[in-house]
């Protein structure tokens, strides 16, 4: 394990101070690094926060700022955070119109959030949205429904425009819910990854294999296959996700191609390429893409595909002004 | 100190210990079908406890109980962190609202129930449940100590070959099953701990 | 060699596609696809064009647009573009204030630009800034001069906001060369590189080893050591770059941790914190700072530490709005 | 076909086939000491070169062999485009400005020293010129074209021992030394192969 490290221990604190040194502009610490928060808050606005585990980076912290989230909070690797955490963020950017948290559909991380909501829920208007976006985790049926993976940062992308905007907690809410049945990733892996703590690789894979349907916690996914051209591998992907997605005439897409941590900003535009052109046969239209290592498992090489089916108001939110470390424009 | 003080000093340092023992088996267990923190996460919750542990144990033994759960939750994250924390906060609030006559088995059945709300989980669901369940059933059938560990390591064991219904594992769908779920490990392996230490401290 | 590929042949080929269709309201792609050029050009500037060989993604073609690049050419993996394609980017952005070329510092990128401005100085104003702040190639004292690596990126950033104010092509060369006089850069891998061409690594490290002193091409670099702790690796970059560089009291620095395609933006974070606490150390105050994955050597895990001493109207320029694909401010 | 037009199209297939055997092992040397594409891109020349064939070869040969010099600058990039490239097109350029009784040896020399100038390079800096200006002398003092090519293969191997002063090599200091350069391989091999042409083809 090659890792740029001190201690197992204080990795996930050491990285998070480089990141808020790094954009003191857009953040700051919560009280007792609880949390990170933006540096200005907007008063009256409902407050947009989320939370997950680290090894994800540059979700969430990444997504604090103007026009997205107000605070993040960052447990350990792969470890959601505690209440404790997570009622530090609903305090510090809670101006009166109440906070709406974003979580990624993990029983640790509901669990967390649930409990966080029932401690600080007398003192503050509160409500959750849960994001599962990952198509394989939904094949086997049994209603545990997803998990949340890549699609987590267009939600937060889109609520945040319309939090900006002045949207009240339970239209965020709804408009949040209605997104999350409107996004599907799909991911790929080339390699397992090693957790700091435990020094061990989570699954590891022979040089000519890939393993198919992983999620962002190192969790082996649903097969391991021969790995194969791109275009192969993208296809799958593309079509396992369409197949499961209601395409409407007339529909507009976000085609997201994201990096697992180790798969270099060249081979994700190869990807994309490929991608773009098998929904585009399938008479999608992409209307927006997004190119980038964003969400993140460790060190992994791999990468996800996720596919948005968007209305035009959440194309205009798409689009409105963001300014975070990771997604930025005017 | 009181002998109550005394007890809970015991347990949480037996707990700490164990857990520090088994923690690597914990984690091994959890990369096998989840994210491999288990162990971790589990002693991160035990070093809190015990940070706190001369605090609590001035405590009275309901509020005690309680404010374990707490720091479990305040500390731990992750799915262990709620589910612990829920068990002893409910006994804390069960064996205070029921008071000195209390029936440990009907207040563990309830702590056990707010666990299974808690998680949206059922028995054999591959869970830390497959184990509460079982032990609550040996303690309400008033099994000798020995017993209700040896059930619970039974349990934990039998986990193996369960398809996960909840957390990580339940992702994997049929590849789960053949591996022991780590959350019940963990609890069979602190009630094994708990009934020696017992057995030893506080012979029925 | 896992890659996302279909064939080493078309591999460049189709990630520049990609990138251009994830990023058409920025580029196109000039006549025969032998560059890649802003979407949009402003007269009688100063157009700035660079290029090199490919497997530095997001360098060049993601530094293009307003604020920055014009065009950039994309050679073969490692290999420089030709002088037919440097000709062809200079004749579709050339408006009549002539170009400035930015070449790294290789022999061959220098002779392939250098033929392009003989074959085509006849028609355009032409003038070359040539860009080595690779330190470890500084040591052997042999005047061959450093390579060309992360740095490129500040000399890019700084000459596109200068040339969109209207600076004259011989007053952006001046510039240009005063800042490469201040800028070092160090980098240091943890793994060799496949080039998808010749599926061979260029060299291969062992699990506790890394390598001091690479470039961007998977060239070996100046020793091989024992793998460290972060702070002793990123200790000993930062420690040859200021024994290096003449800082003057009151000097401003731009601190640039740059990752090499395979490192994730956590452990990139977690040296970022690092190199800035011992900087700091040294009295060397960071004023601004850019952490992420722009110089890449193919999918190499391993970062570059750059610093960059600038003036205030350098400062300036910095902060001047940019709007590309790698990176955008307003 | 006139004589000169097969000579033309003779050499380029000659020199085609040569790199396209020697192609991995030159970008094996290049892995060693540069950045492994050497082979990769004499390929890429030699085959736009063949691409061209026909339409190269039915020029002037002064123009045959400018033009093949610009076909590389145009399609090779890298060190080796420009290299090879200004080799040619000088060697044709002073071919024609020299007319029929151009003495090869001088016009040579002359395209040498351009090569020099466009890599700012000089003998000992381990590059093709460590076997561009022994083939000169050789060629100046008459030598068969056998001994010619034996001179080329041996200053070639001889770089194994020098330190690399240009080029990606240089960047590596004293260790470069110990190994071969493959632009002084690559320029032997044609060095060779043209020379065997020549012997069977048009013996002197
Ligand atoms: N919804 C749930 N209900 C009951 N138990 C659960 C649930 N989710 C997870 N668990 C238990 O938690 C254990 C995993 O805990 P841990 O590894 O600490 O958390 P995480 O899964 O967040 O990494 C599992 O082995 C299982 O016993
Ligand atoms: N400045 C130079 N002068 C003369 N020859 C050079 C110079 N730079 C490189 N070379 C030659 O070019 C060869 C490398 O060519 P190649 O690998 O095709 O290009 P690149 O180094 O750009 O990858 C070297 O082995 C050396 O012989
Ligand atoms: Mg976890
Ligand atoms: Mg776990
Ligand atoms: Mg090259
Ligand atoms: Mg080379």
């Amino acid at each position: 394990m090659k890792k740029f490290m001190n201690t197992a221990e204080t990795m996930v604190a050491e990285s998070v101070e480089g990141f808020v040194r790094a954009h003191e502009a857009f953040v700051v610490f919560g009280a007792e690094r609880k949390c990170v928060r933006r540096r200005h808050l907007t008063s009256g606005k409902v407050a947009l926060i989320s939370g997950g585990g680290a090894g994800h980076e540059p979700m969430h912290i990444g997504f604090v700022g103007q026009g997205m989230l107000d605070a993040a909070c960052v447990g350990h690797i792969f470890t959601s955070p505690t209440p404790s955490q997570i009622i530090a963020a609903i305090e510090e950017t809670d101006t009166g119109a109440g906070c709406l948290l974003v979580v990624k559909n993990y029983d640790g991380d509901l669990m967390n959030f649930e409990m966080a909501i029932e401690m600080a829920g007398d003192r503050h208007g509160l409500d959750m949205i849960v994001v599962s976006d990952d198509i394989e985790t939904s094949r086997s049926g049994d209603g545990r429904g997803r998990r949340g993976v890549a699609g987590t940062l267009i939600v937060e992308k889109i609520l945040g425009a319309a939090a900006e905007r002045g949207m009240p907690l339970a239209e965020l809410k709804q408009l949040g819910e209605g997104l999350n049945t409107r996004i599907r990733s799909i991911g790929v892996a080339l390699n397992g990854v090693t957790v700091p703590q435990t020094e061990r690789t989570t699954f590891s894979l022979g040089p000519d294999e890939m393993e198919m349907g992983v999620g962002i916690h190192g969790e082996p996914g649903h097969a391991r296959q021969p790995f194969a051209a791109a275009d192969a591998i993208i296809g799958h992907l593309c079509e396992t996700i369409i197949a499961d997605i209601a395409v409407m005439p007339g529909t507009q897409a976000l085609l997201f191609v994201n990096g697992l941590g180790g798969t270099p900003p060249a081979e994700l535009y190869l990807a994309y390429a490929s991608a773009r052109r098998i929904i585009e046969e399938k008479a999608i239209p992409i209307e927006r893409s997004l190119v980038g290592t964003y969400v993140t498992s460790l060190d992994m090489q791999g990468l996800s595909v996720t596919l948005a089916l968007l209305t035009d108001e959440e194309i205009a939110l798409w689009d409105a002004p963001v300014a975070t470390a990771a997604l930025r424009w005017p | 100190m009181q002998a109550e003080q005394v007890l809970v000093a015991g347990l949480i340092e037996v707990c700490r210990a164990t857990i520090a023992e088994n923690a690597d088996h914990l984690c091994a267990l959890d990369r096998a079908i989840g994210d491999g923190d288990h162990g971790t996460n589990m002693r991160r919750g035990c070093e809190a406890v015990s940070a706190e542990g001369e605090s609590v144990s001035s405590l009275p033994f309901p509020d005690a109980v309680e404010k374990i759960g707490l720091t479990l939750v305040m500390n731990v994250g992750g799915a262990a962190g709620p589910l612990y924390g829920t068990l002893l906060i409910e006994i804390g609030r069960e064996l205070r609202k029921n008071g000195e006559k209390a029936d440990f088995s009907l207040v563990l059945k309830q702590a056990i129930d707010a666990v299974a709300r808690r998680g949206r989980s059922h028995a054999g669901d591959k869970t830390l449940l497959d184990v509460l369940y079982p032990v609550h059933a040996a303690l309400a059938k008033r099994s000798p100590l020995g017993d209700v560990a040896r059930k619970a390591e039974r349990s934990a064991n039998r986990t193996a070959a369960m398809k996960a219904m909840r957390g990580r594992a339940a992702y994997l769908g049929d590849r789960s099953i053949g591996h022991v779920d780590p959350g019940a490990s963990s609890c069979a392996l602190l009630t094994t701990a708990i009934c020696r230490y017992l057995g030893e401290h506080r012979p029925q």
